[in-house]
């Protein structure tokens, strides 16, 4: 265990996001095993490794979805692990895009995004459609408006939640493999997108299998093996690695 | 067999038939609306996080559920004027049959929320939607759409039920069917006749429920499709 | 015919409704009595036949006779114009005195007094139809029905109810059960005959029980049946007819 | 007239529940089956079959079951078939049944979501086979709450039998109280054994549920 | 529209699968656009383009999930635009992997894949037992037999599903993005399970977004655009490519 002396709280020089000897475990099995990470404000971190390492959980963690057995993890000033935290409070800082794309069946994509802007931020109906009408351009998605997600295709699907989420503007961005169900073109695209976010200042963690894209927007990668850390460090580790598993999984790849 | 129908003596009745039609409509009306949102409210006190409100929300769909509507509305009536507290037969009957429904939209509401999938709740969570901004847009009203057709049926079939409040003096339509049919001894001329009025009563109240459908579910109404 | 078919069974099939006291109900061992039940079993002791009970409810007694389920029905029927057209009656063989009831503190002596009150009755029953169109024609009274005896009185006893149309039987009743709210009769309705229930077009059926009537109001026997169930002798111009 | 409640009211009374058990007992398996049925019409790629359920449900669901036990009972025999009081209400009650658990059903194998169809047809099985192997199961779990909900109300309906003669529990319970005046005794009484036999099947139901879920996701 | 003669039926010669001249709209939608292509035993066939541009609808024609407006399918021998098509006889022969994986939740992942054999081709329990444990340790998931589809993660989720469907051993398999969900790892040995298949005869056709994939397994890449094939040949064409669309949409990958 670490010992439990929390940094000092300043705004400038801390992490935004800080993992520090997180374990979690499912029943028997344990998924984290000891994970420590911090991404800087502004800075993008993919999480890569094999499937079934723990890297969705990790993502889950930083917003709370799970609760942890041991370690902290600190968020925008938040401590994330405290059974007190205010919720609503880390999540208006936090957005998340799921692997499954989660859009709600019962509303148009216009109301997927608009929900939560005007319900939460109290942003008024006609500026919250103005506003949901320019995230689906730039995922683009503009002549979708009025679709119901069951009307679309499962890329198109995917770029509707990563909308949803943009529309409420959050501080740090979760994105668990949101380019599996995309093509090229449209990785490419949404590559863009979040490329501006992060000139924006935008903070990011995301999960992801395509190594093209960690590489061209990475400034930190965090390879998980086995629920721990395994190598971490500049996009350069790709094409670099220092340990044989990182190898073999870059290697193994295209 | 020798049994000739007859069906003028009961057709010449029809203003009292109306009268009764009319007035079970009413119930149900009341019954429905009041029963539906006290529903709701069962149905997330007893998945809520307050053991105490969720065990009474238990025992109040159990103890109506498991009883006959019949008793319930004698309770309630004789139970009241015992009480020194009269009110009129269509008020207890409204009551009653209010407390009656309300149980078992509880009991379907809850399996509509059950049926909503985790990850629609932490994705609304994970916009940061308020516990009860979560309940009404993601739980709620897909839940509602997907009961929907289990929660009309309850509700018709109340309709239906209404019938036994003729026991506490409610003219509704099967008292007054029983009211000519004693003075008649027109038997099966009178319950043909109070049949073809329920299936139209029936109908009519599918009919708005579908029209509501339509004006509540536009996902539905444009896709056609079941939730 | 029915009657040869009766005789040449041995058995009569008599349908009768046995939640009506005193004319049918259960006694404390929950055999069948009453007054209708026993001028059942006095008639077909008569005719030597053996009885099978056809159990009913008020609306199912006539169904019961037009769909041959029953040979005869004897269940407080009382005899109405409306009702011949449908069913034919025998001779009367009994008859139920109607009443007002209301509680003993309230001061009612005529239907004036009734004016603005309320009168709980069995549904469908001849009270209700004698009080529904008197209250038609300017009564001045409103009628609340109820489904069944038990219900009213219950109604009665609870306080729902301060007056009630039945026999005058059931309105002593009240006071037995709540001590509180004694009853008593307060205004005459009518008398109504009784008579038994048989398909239409059955003459020889009709002319058989007739006679077995007639014989038995002459000899008493029905007016015993009688007083035991309702405490009165049966009206003075049916002991005297015969 | 009058008296107390002695033993042999308390007899009658288990009498007409027996009563009640039994008819229960015959609506259900009818009414289950022939429901079953219905369900499958309902979703049924025939038309003629589609149609054929949807206007029976619509009917039976539109009539009150008093109605239906009237007409069923008296009506056959006006048309010189004589057939017992059971008989009657065990045909009047599986008609009724059906209806209704028909339509629960459609809506609860309707819920599966279309990818599961789609799976499974495009695993090459049967039309019956995709339903009893992929659809039904799941539809079983989202059909347990409504089905038992019915199930209560299957017990408490068939007191409406004794229009056709039949003693079961409310009727002894209505004929005692027509003797003894004691309306609350004997409805107290009558709805404690109505509530001793529902609320276990209640019960039950509520833990076979439980046991699925865990067993099993809930649907997207 | 085509001239309606039917082919020769040579099973050595005709192709597998082949679409002539297929429309198909989604109300207003036009999705298929006079669609034909032919895919020669033992060929696998890669659909690429745009999202939306397509490839699903098509691939789900093939299988008559969609019927057609116009044109012909015919896949081994069956007209599947018949409307008298005997369904369950081309689906023996089709097996079908979806985007989303559609696994049955109600069965563990052994029961998912042993349910077809068993109930449709009466392979005895034991033996469907065998093969459910051959198809997985395939896919690499041995150990997850009997495992519900919740308790696995998204990757091993897919596996499973591409092993159901190997499980059936179809002529021709359908897959629609099936390796989305899959690490650089597990798409290079379900690529390798590909491959065998491929060497033992079998017909293949499926969508895909991973360039280096198709490059390496296609046998004819077909790039579909506006509901059109805008471009087929063999898998060179994605190196040099002969339209700008072709073009945009294999520069923009990485
Ligand atoms: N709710 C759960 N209960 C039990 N086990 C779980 C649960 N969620 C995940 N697991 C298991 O935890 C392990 C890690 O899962 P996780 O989803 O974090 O993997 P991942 O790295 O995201 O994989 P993938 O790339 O396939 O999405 C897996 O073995 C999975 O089976
Ligand atoms: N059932 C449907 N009803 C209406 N429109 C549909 C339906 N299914 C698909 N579409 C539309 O048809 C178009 C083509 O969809 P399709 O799923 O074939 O695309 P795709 O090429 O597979 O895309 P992706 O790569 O995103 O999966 C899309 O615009 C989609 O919105
Ligand atoms: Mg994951
Ligand atoms: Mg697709």
């Amino acid at each position: 265990m670490n010992a439990h002396t929390p940094p000092p709280v300043s705004a400038g020089t801390a992490p935004v996001v800080a993992l520090r000897n997180v374990h979690k475990s499912f029943g028997p099995l344990k998924v984290l095993d000891g994970v420590s990470f911090e991404v800087a404000r502004g800075e993008v971190t993919v999480l890569i490794g094999r499937s079934g390492s723990g890297k969705s959980t990790a993502l889950r963690c930083i917003d709370r979805f799970e609760t942890i057995d041991s370690g902290e993890i600190e968020v925008c000033g938040l401590r994330v692990d405290n059974p007190q935290l205010d919720l609503r409070a880390l999540r208006l800082d936090v957005g998340i895009v799921f692997q499954s794309y989660n859009l709600f069946p019962h509303l148009t994509i216009e109301e997927n995004i608009t929900l939560a802007p005007h319900s939460v931020k109290k942003v008024p109906k006609r500026e919250a459609k103005t506003l949901a009408a320019r995230v689906l351009e730039q995922v683009g998605l503009g002549d979708k408006l009025h679709a119901y997600p069951e009307q679309l295709s499962g890329g198109q699907q995917q770029r509707a939640a990563i909308a949803r989420s943009l529309a409420m503007q959050p501080k740090v961005m979760l994105f668990d493999e949101v380019t599996s169900a995309l093509d090229p073109e449209l990785t490419g695209e949404v590559l863009k997108v979040i490329e501006a976010l992060a000139a924006d200042g935008m903070t990011m963690v995301m999960v992801t299998h395509e190594m093209g894209f960690a590489r061209g927007i990475a400034d930190q990668v965090v390879f998980m093996h086995r629920g721990k850390v395994h190598e971490a460090g500049p996009a350069d580790i790709l094409s670099s690695p220092a340990t044989p598993e990182l190898a073999q999984f870059v290697g193994t790849g295209l | 067999m020798g049994l000739e129908l007859d069906f003028s003596v009961v057709l010449d009745r029809w203003q009292s038939l109306l009268d009764g039609a009319a007035l079970t409509l009413e119930l149900a009306f009341i019954a429905v609306i009041c029963g539906a949102l006290i529903g709701a409210l069962g149905a997330i006190g007893r998945r809520g996080g307050n053991v105490l409100i969720a065990r009474l929300c238990g025992a109040y769909v159990e103890g109506i559920r498991n009883t006959p509507l019949l008793v319930q509305i004698f309770l309630v009536y004789f139970g009241l004027s015992s009480l020194g507290l009269k009110f009129s037969a269509f008020t207890v009957a409204a009551v009653a049959l209010t407390i009656n429904v309300g149980a078992y939209t509880t009991e379907i509401m809850r399996a509509g929320f059950d049926s909503i999938h985790k990850g629609q709740i932490e994705a609304a969570e994970g916009l940061g939607l308020s516990k009860a901004q979560v309940y009404w847009h993601v739980v709620l009203w897909p839940a509602i759409e997907r009961v929907y057709p289990a929660l009309t049926s309850q509700f018709v079939l109340l309709m239906l039920a209404s019938s036994v409040t003729s026991q506490i003096s409610a003219e509704e339509l099967t008292a007054v069917a029983n009211y000519i049919q004693s003075e008649t001894y027109r038997s099966f001329e009178t319950y043909i006749v109070v049949a073809l009025i329920y299936v139209v009563l029936s109908f009519i109240m599918r009919l708005g429920f579908w029209l509501l459908g339509l004006a509540l579910f536009p996902r539905r109404r444009r896709l056609g499709t079941p939730l | 015919d029915q009657l040869d078919d009766i005789m040449a069974a041995k058995k009569i099939r008599i349908s009768t409704d046995l939640a009506i006291p005193p004319s049918g109900m259960m006694d404390g061992s929950m055999k069948p009595v009453g007054s209708d039940v026993e001028t059942a079993e006095l008639l077909a002791k008569d005719l030597g036949l053996e009885i099978e009970w056809v159990q009913t409810t008020g609306a199912t007694r006539i169904p019961n006779l037009q769909t041959n389920k029953a040979d005869i029905v004897i269940s407080t029927l009382s005899v109405t114009p409306e009702r011949a057209k449908v069913i034919d009656f025998t001779a009367p063989y009994a008859a139920l005195q109607s009443v007002v009831g209301g509680l003993k503190t309230l001061d009612v002596k005529s239907w004036d007094d009734l004016k603005g009150k309320t009168i709980a009755v069995s549904r469908g029953t001849t009270q209700d139809t004698a009080l529904t169109n008197r209250a038609k024609d300017g009564g001045g009274f409103n009628v609340a029905r109820y489904d069944d005896d038990a219900t009213m009185v219950t109604a009665a006893v609870t306080g729902q109810a301060d007056f009630v149309a039945t026999s005058a039987t059931i309105v002593n009743q009240v006071g037995v059960k709540n001590p509180a709210r004694a009853f008593e009769p307060k205004v005459l309705i009518t008398t109504f005959d009784l008579a038994m229930g048989v398909k239409k077009g059955e003459p020889r059926l009709v002319a058989r029980l007739n006679e077995w009537i007639a014989e038995n109001i002459k000899n008493g026997k029905l007016n015993a049946i009688y007083k035991k169930y309702h405490g009165t002798d049966l009206p003075e111009n049916m002991r005297g007819a015969s | 007239m009058g008296g107390t409640l002695n033993l042999n009211h308390l007899l009658f009374l288990g009498h007409g529940a027996l009563w009640t058990i039994g008819l229960s007992v015959i609506a259900l398996i009818g009414g289950g089956a022939a429901g079953f049925l219905i369900a499958l019409c309902r979703v049924s790629p025939s038309r003629l079959l589609r149609i054929l359920a949807a206007t029976y449900v619509q009917l039976i669901q539109g009539t009150p079951l008093l109605v239906i036990m009237f007409l069923s009972f008296f009506g056959l025999a006006a048309i010189g078939l004589n057939i017992s009081p059971l008989l009657a209400a065990g045909a009047s009650m599986t008609i009724f049944v059906a209806a209704y658990l028909g339509e629960i059903w459609r809506g609860c194998i309707e819920a599966v979501p279309k990818p599961q169809w789609e799976a499974a047809e495009g695993l090459a099985l049967s039309r019956s086979q995709r339903m009893v192997k992929v659809i039904l199961p799941q539809a079983i779990r989202i059909a347990t709450p409504p089905t038992v909900g019915f199930m209560v109300q299957i017990i408490k309906n068939t007191s409406l039998a004794s229009v056709v003669g039949f003693v079961e529990l409310t009727r002894s319970g209505q004929i005692i109280n027509n003797s003894l005046f004691e309306p609350f005794l004997i409805y107290s009484i009558i709805a404690l054994v109505y509530f001793s036999l529902c609320y276990p099947l209640s019960r039950l139901s509520r833990r076979l549920e439980r046991t699925a879920l865990q067993k099993k996701p809930a649907l997207a």
